[in-house]
């Protein structure tokens, strides 16, 4: 094990000084290749499991240092990427302490607790997410792998229609409603203002208690901003699924319902 | 072999692939492409799919004799907009005029000519020019029918993009939160 | 003949279409069209397009053996997914649902917004409630598009992970403090 020649300390506090000469301190630092963007828990890992460190019995000192000295070397200039390393060294060395006060600590049933439980349980969790990463990674996947069709020309005896049926006919429905309400067409003194937010808000106070249609819900509004306003909450609230759109027959009213009530309603 | 790959080309391709195109991409000789493709025909001749000839070029469709079940799954299920239409849709209506480059700039992913040309096809969206840089990419911007179909007099009846930008903030906001 | 018509139906529905959608469309039993599905897997099995079991519903798809060929179509390079955005994809899989506090608790950074964005974006991940908790933070879960993407039927096809550890075992509360 290598002499720790350089404080803790100091160390953190200079994070964004490249000191070449720190790195000749610590002889048996291994060979580690880091990504621009490894993450804290990464690099122990790295450290941990290419050092065939017993991780139930992690030497924190040694890692401690080796931990420092990578992310010395790395010179992160973002402060906010740079922050996420800062914390891991922090907590490192409050580990390393606890190590060594004089009586250990004691959970409420007398137990002894090791201050490096926590740590070790988040990195074997950690590992075991890059690892299904990687698996997930190895999937066919769609665009990558796998392609399908893209263009849907069938025989000529088929005439596809030509766009979504439902957000066509949810922009139908709002230039019926216009239609209907007689607005004139050049009408553009718009003093209210609204604002999606509010709109995505009240649309879904009014789903809270269950589906409505389309018809109901744009109703109340009495000018063009308030219609358009209330049609891209709706559209947002879509995109974002939050809500569902749901026309049973062709040209039928429009439902709006909550998602997870119809998951709920599924269950 | 050569059958396989020119099988997996053609139900990938946005546009009916032409023989030069395999040509190009297969590095084989016309001859053998032309057996394959005679071949091809034959082997999915009795099929419910059925490798066509059209526009000079090869394309999967469905069997002719199949249209009135094709059409029954449309009555039940209408076709739709992807999402990633909607999404491209609203950058051109806000950002034109704007190339195929920016739309995907801003939504950090490719965007396939197949899009470009649903939306076109739809007619919602239309080339307004080309850009003068290298490569003249076509500039794009929004038709008389988006305005008709979205129920908007002008451009400038679209919501205000400070609003947009609100929308846009929203899941970010809400995230900070946790 | 019956094996044409779903070949037809496939070929033409743009998601992957359900063992239900068929049967109501051709009016037959479920048992038939199983067998039917597994003549045809076999059928395909050895061409440049198969026929697949995606997101509980059937979609030709070419063979990945063909994938660097049919990128040559577009001229582009596969779109790549960073590793920090796959390792939070694979939480919310397997750990759905849950949350972006639990995402940070497991993965030891935050998480930053763009990247919840980009899930949401892709339509891979989407958010199914808020949890009753101050805040009310989005609960997060997978959508049918992340099963369709990654060529999965189900989520029990995830790649196993009998031996994950629970959640709920590691010290949330002290992993808070780190």
């Amino acid at each position: 094990m290598q002499k720790e020649s350089f404080t803790t300390h100091s160390t953190v506090s200079n994070n964004k000084v490249i000191d070449a000469s720190l790195e000749t301190q610590i002889p048996d630092l291994p060979p580690v290749a880091l990504d621009a963007f490894e993450d804290p828990l990464d690099i122990l890992l790295q450290l941990i499991r290419k050092q065939k460190m017993d991780i139930f019995d992690i030497p924190l000192a040694t890692l401690t240092a080796q931990y420092l000295n990578i992310i010395e070397s790395q010179a992160l200039l973002d402060i906010d990427v740079s922050g996420e390393y800062l914390v891991m060294a922090s907590t490192l060395m409050q580990l390393k302490s606890r190590m060594l006060l004089p009586r250990p600590e004691i959970d409420d049933e007398g137990n002894t607790i090791d201050p490096r439980e926590a740590l070790v349980a988040q990195l074997l969790a950690y590992e075991q997410y890059r690892l299904i990463a990687e698996s997930l990674n190895e999937l066919p996947r769609m665009q990558r792998d796998v392609f399908k069709r893209c263009v849907f020309p069938e025989s000529e005896q088929v005439e596809r229609p030509l766009a979504e049926a439902d957000l066509d006919d949810l922009l139908a429905a709002f230039t019926h409603v216009l239609k209907r309400m007689k607005q004139p067409a050049r009408h553009r003194v718009m003093l209210e203002s609204m604002s999606v937010r509010e709109q995505m808000q009240y649309v879904l106070e009014h789903l809270q208690s269950g589906s409505r249609s389309l018809t109901d819900i744009l109703a109340p509004t009495h000018h063009r901003e308030a219609w358009v306003t209330t049609l891209l909450a709706l559209l947002e609230l879509w995109r974002q699924r939050i809500i569902q759109v749901i026309q049973n027959a062709e040209s039928g009213s429009i439902m709006l319902l909550l998602s997870n009530q119809e998951a709920e309603e599924a269950c | 072999m050569l059958a396989q790959q020119l099988e997996a080309l053609i139900l990938a391709s946005e546009i009916p692939i032409s023989l030069e195109k395999m040509r190009d991409i297969l590095a084989t000789d016309r001859s053998s492409l032309q057996l394959c493709f005679a071949e091809l025909e034959v082997f999915y001749a009795q099929r419910g799919i059925r490798l066509m000839h059209i526009a000079d070029g090869w394309q999967f469709r469905t069997a002719p004799k199949y249209a009135p079940l094709v059409l029954q799954l449309w009555q039940t299920r209408a076709p739709k907009i992807s999402r990633s239409m909607l999404e491209t849709l609203a950058i051109i209506a806000y950002q034109q005029p704007t190339t195929r480059a920016e739309i995907e700039a801003l939504r950090g992913i490719r965007v396939s000519s197949s899009l470009m040309s649903g939306l076109l096809e739809r007619g919602w969206v239309k080339i307004i020019g080309r850009k003068d840089v290298p490569g003249r990419p076509h500039i794009y911007g929004t038709s008389k029918q988006f305005l008709s179909d979205f129920g908007l007099n002008a451009l400038h009846d679209l919501p205000d993009a400070s609003q947009l930008v609100d929308m846009h903030d929203i899941p970010l906001k809400e995230m900070e939160k946790i």
